[in-house]
């Protein structure tokens, strides 16, 4: 949990991939799991590489992603 | 750990039913960001449209009321003369706002009446299937234009920002974009600086979104932000259009 | 009481204030100019708002976000004027607003003419805006009864949620009549609005809506209007009866006709005709009621109008072709004259001009 | 009783204050009163009449079609309204502005020398006080005395100064009537 | 002729075009955007003008300049839109403005939703706007119907310099159906508009207008008008009667409703009760004797609407009394089913839900 | 013996139903006078507004329409749109296009609709018996305002001229005065230049006439002339907004 | 006939004095008739003094004047 | 005869063109046909179903209560539809997206694994077409020809490249069910 730097709320996503264009890490995907909207939400490749910039939950239109950042 | 993105308190938490990627939810997030980061949502009251964003009433964790297509200038009239402390905002497409609306907002502007609009621009009517809007490109195909907007018949895309800036009543006047983070934040400032002018008793304000239809836009919503940067920009410059100190 | 020479316009404004409303949103037109004006200069001693709209469409959705807001509130137009504010009287019926609406109604249809006339009744009662809804409508036939029945129209509004109109003509609103002022209510008397949106402090949202996009909710949401119209036809039905209680027949007008009505009542009964005056005090509901009432005395009934006849389907509603229904009508802004009714009643005494809608016109 | 009058002029002579006056004073002596104006564009530059009944009953009709009694300040005024007044009824008119001679040997006829009468006290505007005077000299249920009582809740703030002006025009009114018909 | 697979708003525009209408001014609102988009997209081939207007209230005045200037036009709209037309068609009306407005019915009051609903009746026949006027209104009941209908309606519209309204419901406007086109109007053979305003070469001015300061005036243009009315009512009433021929009872219903009707007319006639359907066409004017010319044999008649009850009353002014009537109606965009309408037609051949005006509901 | 000044033959002659001194008058014979001397009196359509001009009808000699309150521009419009060879103006005054017009107005600019618009601005809503316009001036007095207009409540007076200025599709914007000879003949100029614009197909013209209303007002007609001279001009400055080549 | 620079018709002069406060030559003035609209029309003192300028027909807003000048 | 069919899935399955297809070729074949589509925002994202109602007499009422034949694409559909369905009417389903065991013992159970099928020939945007095959291939009373010369005047010109391989999925659903139920 300590490297767990954004959490994403699979059921709000709807794949429109805006997130996955914009992170910085290029750490985000879309999931081959299928949510209850029928849309494969997106998903973290690899928390650990993950700045906790908050870019992808800045650029969100469906509110998925909360961001934690260490201070 | 601190969180840098939490769900605001002045959105109800459902699920909004907007298009994938459509910026309608970004924008309201903003707006309700602003209200927390301001502590007034026990005495904001919002009026939303019709167009995509007519169920905003049931997204914002607020007093709302529901006007009828373009009269949502006129409602918060009626609203904030009855409570001239609360803070009053109405959120508004361009077919409402540009089209059907345009005595409420001219009129609304031009008294200085003190309020917050926030004006969502996506050259488009997104509810009722694609038609043209009166901020529709020129050449941009449309259900309505289906030849692409023709200036001969239907004139220049109306550039509203501009226009209510050399209204004696307005006193913010701001068009933003939401098509990149550093976009974003601009615009997330610009609609604090409205509710701060209209805090303060000022006057009248307005922020104008550039905003993303993918669906009748025919887009993937990437590439619709992309257009929004590239192209909308070019005709509606972003940037703070009046600011009277 | 003292009593004061009025204009039925003057008097409605008076009243407004007098019942609290503290908002008035209007925009200019003959023949009602100076209900705005009197609101112009009195409202704001209150520390109320007059507000001149840009358009009748902008002003009754200013009363939307006004009565949205809790406030008592009143616009006031003349027939085009009214006829543009038809998809916000629609709204605002749908969303269960309470607030005044004024028509001075002269002639149309079109740009017409200034003149007083009747021919709004149906835009009244029948609802000129689009789906099932009903507005109180209520209509003065004196300038004591314009300012009585506006003071009531208020507490109507705020009880039933309901948009309340006030129906009247040239006549009604530029004649002046002395009238006994009631006393002001007591504003922290009124009742408390919970559902208004004034800010959701330590409680869930206030939301003002009409839209129901499940068809579902949208009957039910019909039904309970319906059910609070049913209540209004239950409770809220009013007609003064004149001289009915021998009449063999019946005039049956309101308002400026009612008054001229009367005095042909007056006339015919000096020459023997047993007749009687029903004046509905609600168009909507229509006193229906009180009318069957009636019939077990009264033969022919005889509709007079400023119209080319529309309270008469209401009539004829109301009898279900138990008994003869006679029109007389002018049109236009023209009054119908006592000598004409009179003539009329004669008509319909012999037994005339009751196959036909119209006895004359 | 009951007393239908028509007040009839130009846009400016004051008529609908004169009717106005005139109501106000029976309401306050206990009538019943009903004043009703004609309105609208046409009054601009043209001409403009009231109706004014005055009743010890409640009133039905506001409108008069054969009043009792026509006030006449103009010539078209006096030929639009002449033939309605009833049988025996009475006519006031400005002789200053009607010299054709008036035809109506079923009417009581009463010439006011309006203009006249009023520049005489120095002020032509106030030609409406002087033939109500006349009227009210004549006619005498309401007195001269409760009208001049009511000018001042009629007369608008910005013109109270006028108020005795007023009054004395509707003296010489009375004065002129009870002189020629004593 | 070949049968095209088609909704009933492109019929509709495809019949208007085939009138020889070459303006459509109008503003999106669903259910009928596919007639503006079909116009968008189609006119300009035929040198026709398509302009989206600004807002319904620009759009109805875009069609009273184009109809003055002696052009076939239409606009179309949906309940709201309609409401905000009032004024503007009062004038149409007034000035005798030959036009065609299509409304697709949503549910209402206020902004309801956008599923079909028949709750507009009152606003089209009565006159939502202001003054006694009338507009022509035709109910189709099929994509057929749709596109016949609305050729027809700018012939009637012309002959009687009225504004015709073809009021249909969002079923009617999305469905899709067979149909058989006819061959378009010939424009140089439509009759010339000598009143027109197209510039006063060697003649008088012509004036489009519908002022009337005098009220003397202002009677006399309505009397003129109302003749006009009246020999609509004489000669433009229809309805189509289904299994009237020996129907002991009837089920009146138009437009979307009458369909259903249909087939639970069918359902009951296969439980051997003898019931037919009446079906007005024209709705302004009421096919009264139509209906009074089925009084003989039928003894009881059900109103179906989708609305709370508004075509019943014309009903039962045509049948004043002569016949019982009942009533079911759906609203607020729920559609009445077949079985509903059965257990309604089996409730009045029981005699029941009669005294009410609601069978069910 | 030449004649300088003669009946119109673009008026029928009938007497102007206008107050003593009222410059309707006077704009209507500008109008007709030009009309005459472009020759185009029978392929011209004019469009009378609801205001003290309402019977316009009845004193140009020409083929006109009697629009809705404020619904000028739509009319013209559809009247334009059926005969784009035809010239097309309508008649307006602060009410009908300043406040109830506004959207029609500027939506018709905003097309470039090839119409002529005379704006008759006289600071008050002069047919229904002086109410408060949006072109009333601060602090005049009107029936509905009468402390006069103030700017807290009912914001600054409208700038029509300035604001249709801006957008694309008016081609001639210019706001002449009536109340002395020589304001006179550039406000004749002006009404040509319009028409001129309009035969030449190029857009939307507009002329913005201060007028009198000395019945309103509370003047004598001369009073009210130097009124608008020198009290009017203030807040309206004359002059040609813009002049597209 | 000769000397007649303007004509003015009485009937439609409404006697708001315009064309009295801008006549250059101060050739104008009410007369004492009354018309039949009820107003004292204008009326030009001297027509040998006018100088058919025309301005008097420019401001009038009833078109009152006609004005002849020699050429 | 007569024949009701509910075509429902999401937004994005061609479940309206699927209708109109089959409307249209009906119409051809000399049938009376109606096709009515839920319509409205709802669409959006969300479910979107059509009737279908095939018939040598004229159609009456264009609603279906009791379909006979329910076509559904995912399973909100089929859950929305499936009680419905007539007594021993038919269903067809998308077997690939619903894999619930679907219960309705009176009624005939179509499986068809859309996405699969049309995955196999290339594109899985056109799985409608592959339902679509199967049900004609089934019921018979239209004939795979007429659909597929349909498909010409119901696609829209911009996509009437795509003709062979809607035609090649009508076949690929033919097919399959041929086989499964020879
Ligand atoms: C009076 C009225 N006219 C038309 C409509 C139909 N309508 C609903 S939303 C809309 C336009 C939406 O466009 P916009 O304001 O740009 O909002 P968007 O959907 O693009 O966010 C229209 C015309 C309506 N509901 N009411
Ligand atoms: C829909 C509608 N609203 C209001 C009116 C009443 N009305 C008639 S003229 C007018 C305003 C006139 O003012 P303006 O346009 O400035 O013209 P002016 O009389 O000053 O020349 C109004 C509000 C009307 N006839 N119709
Ligand atoms: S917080 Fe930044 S780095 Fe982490 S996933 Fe989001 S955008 Fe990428
Ligand atoms: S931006 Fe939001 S909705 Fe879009 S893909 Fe990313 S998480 Fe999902
Ligand atoms: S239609 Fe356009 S504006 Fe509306 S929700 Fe979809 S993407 Fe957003
Ligand atoms: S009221 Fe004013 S604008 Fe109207 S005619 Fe008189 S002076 Fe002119
Ligand atoms: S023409 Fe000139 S000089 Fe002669 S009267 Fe007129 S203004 Fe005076
Ligand atoms: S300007 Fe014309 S109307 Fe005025 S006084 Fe002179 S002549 Fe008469
Ligand atoms: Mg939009
Ligand atoms: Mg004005």
């Amino acid at each position: 949990m300590e490297s767990e730097k954004i959490v994403i709320n699979k059921e709000r996503c709807k794949a429109c991939e805006i997130c996955i264009c914009f992170c910085p890490e290029h750490l985000l995907e879309l999931s081959g799991e299928i949510n209850g909207k029928g849309y494969h939400p997106v998903m973290i490749s690899d928390q650990s590489k993950c700045t906790g910039c908050g870019i992808c939950a800045l650029v969100c239109p469906d509110l998925v992603m909360t961001v934690y950042k260490t201070c | 750990m601190k969180l840098t993105a939490a769900y605001p308190e002045s959105l109800t938490g459902k699920e909004f039913h907007y298009c994938p990627g459509c910026t309608h939810g970004l924008i309201h997030r903003l707006i309700a960001e602003v209200i927390d980061e301001l502590e007034i949502r026990e005495k904001t009251i919002g009026v939303a449209p019709v167009g995509c964003a007519v169920l905003a009433y049931e997204y914002f964790n607020l007093d709302m009321q529901e006007a009828s297509h373009g009269r949502a200038p006129a409602v918060a009239t009626g609203i904030k003369r009855v409570h001239p402390d609360r803070v009053v905002f109405t959120y508004q497409g361009d077919g409402d706002l540009a089209s059907i609306g345009t005595a409420e907002i001219i009129h609304a502007a031009n008294r200085g009446e003190k309020i917050s609009v926030f004006f969502i621009n996506n050259a488009v009517y997104g509810m009722t299937g694609g038609q043209m809007a009166p901020t529709t490109l020129t050449g941009q195909r449309t259900t309505t234009s289906p030849l692409g907007r023709s200036v001969e018949s239907s004139g220049y895309p109306l550039k509203i920002s501009e226009l209510l800036s050399i209204l004696e009543g307005s006193v913010f006047i701001a068009r933003v974009s939401v098509h990149n983070p550093a976009h974003i934040m601009k615009a997330k400032r610009a609609v604090k600086t409205s509710f701060q002018y209209q805090l303060d008793g000022k006057g009248f304000s307005l922020v104008e979104f550039l905003s993303t239809c993918p669906t009748n836009w025919g887009m993937k919503p990437v590439e619709a932000l992309r257009f929004a940067g590239e192209e909308m920009t070019k005709y509606f410059p972003p940037g703070t259009y009046k600011e009277v100190e | 009481m003292e009593k004061r020479l009025m204009k039925g316009n003057e008097a409605i404004a008076e009243a407004a204030i007098r019942a609290g409303c503290r908002y008035f949103f209007g925009y200019p037109i003959t023949p009602q100019n100076e209900i705005p004006e009197y609101m112009a200069l009195h409202l704001p001693q209150y520390g109320g708002v007059f507000l001149q709209a840009e358009s009748e469409v902008s002003a009754i959705n200013m009363v939307y976000g006004a009565a949205g807001a809790g406030a008592r509130v009143m616009t006031s137009s003349s027939s085009p004027g009214i006829s543009l504010k038809m998809e916000g009287i629609s709204y605002i019926a749908a969303a269960e607003l309470p607030c005044v609406i004024v028509n001075m109604m002269r002639g149309g249809p079109g740009l017409g003419g200034i003149q007083p006339s009747q021919a709004d009744y149906f835009q009244a009662v029948k609802g000129g805006g689009h789906g099932d809804y009903h507005m109180t409508v209520l209509a003065p036939a004196s300038v004591q009864e314009a300012f009585d029945l506006t003071m009531e129209a208020f507490e109507i509004a705020d009880y039933y949620r309901n948009p309340v109109m006030i129906l009247g003509d040239g006549v009604i609103g530029q004649m002046m009549e002395g009238v006994v002022l009631r006393e002001p209510v007591k504003l922290e008397e009124l009742k408390e609005k919970e559902w208004a949106t004034d800010g959701a402090v330590n409680r869930e949202p206030n939301i003002i809506n009409s839209l129901f996009l499940d068809a579902v909710k949208l009957e039910e949401h019909n039904l309970k209007l319906k059910a609070k119209y049913d209540l209004m036809r239950e409770r809220e039905a009013r007609a003064e009866l004149y001289k009915m209680d021998d009449a063999e027949y019946a005039v049956v007008a309101y308002g400026t006709s009612a008054r001229i009505s009367r005095s042909a009542v007056d006339e015919a009964r000096k020459k023997g005709i047993r007749v009687g005056l029903i004046r509905p005090v609600s168009l909507f509901p229509f006193p229906e009621k009180i009318i069957r009432s009636t019939i077990a005395k009264t033969r022919t009934y005889l509709v007079v109008e400023m119209s080319l006849g529309q309270m008469i389907e209401d009539l004829k509603l109301a009898l279900n072709g138990k008994r003869p229904v006679c029109f007389y009508g002018r049109t236009g802004g023209i009054l119908p004259l006592v000598d004409e009714i009179l003539e009329s009643i004669e008509l319909m005494r012999r037994g005339e001009g009751i196959e036909a809608d119209c006895c004359l016109s | 009783m009951r007393e239908e009058i028509i007040m009839a002029g130009f846009g400016g002579q004051g008529i609908m204050l004169m009717g106005k006056l005139l109501a106000f004073a029976g309401m306050k002596e206990g009538y019943e009163v009903s004043w009703l104006p004609s309105y609208g564009p046409e009054m601009r530059g043209g001409t403009a009449n009231c109706t004014v009944i005055i009743s010890t009953e409640k009133i039905a009709s506001p409108l008069s079609y054969r009043p009792d009694t026509l006030i006449a300040m103009n010539y078209p005024s006096l030929h639009k309204f002449l033939s309605r007044v009833k049988k025996n009824g009475s006519i006031y008119y400005n002789s200053s502005l009607i010299q054709n001679k008036v035809d109506a040997e079923d009417k009581n006829l009463n010439e006011i020398p309006v203009n006249e009468l009023a520049a005489d006290i120095g002020n032509d505007k106030v030609g409406n006080m002087v033939i109500l005077g006349s009227y009210l000299a004549k006619r005498r249920f309401i007195s001269l005395d409760a009208v001049k009582e009511s000018l001042k809740e009629i007369i608008s703030e910005k013109w109270q100064d006028l108020i005795e002006l007023n009054k004395r025009a509707l003296e010489k009114g009375a004065e002129y009537i009870n002189k020629i018909r004593p």
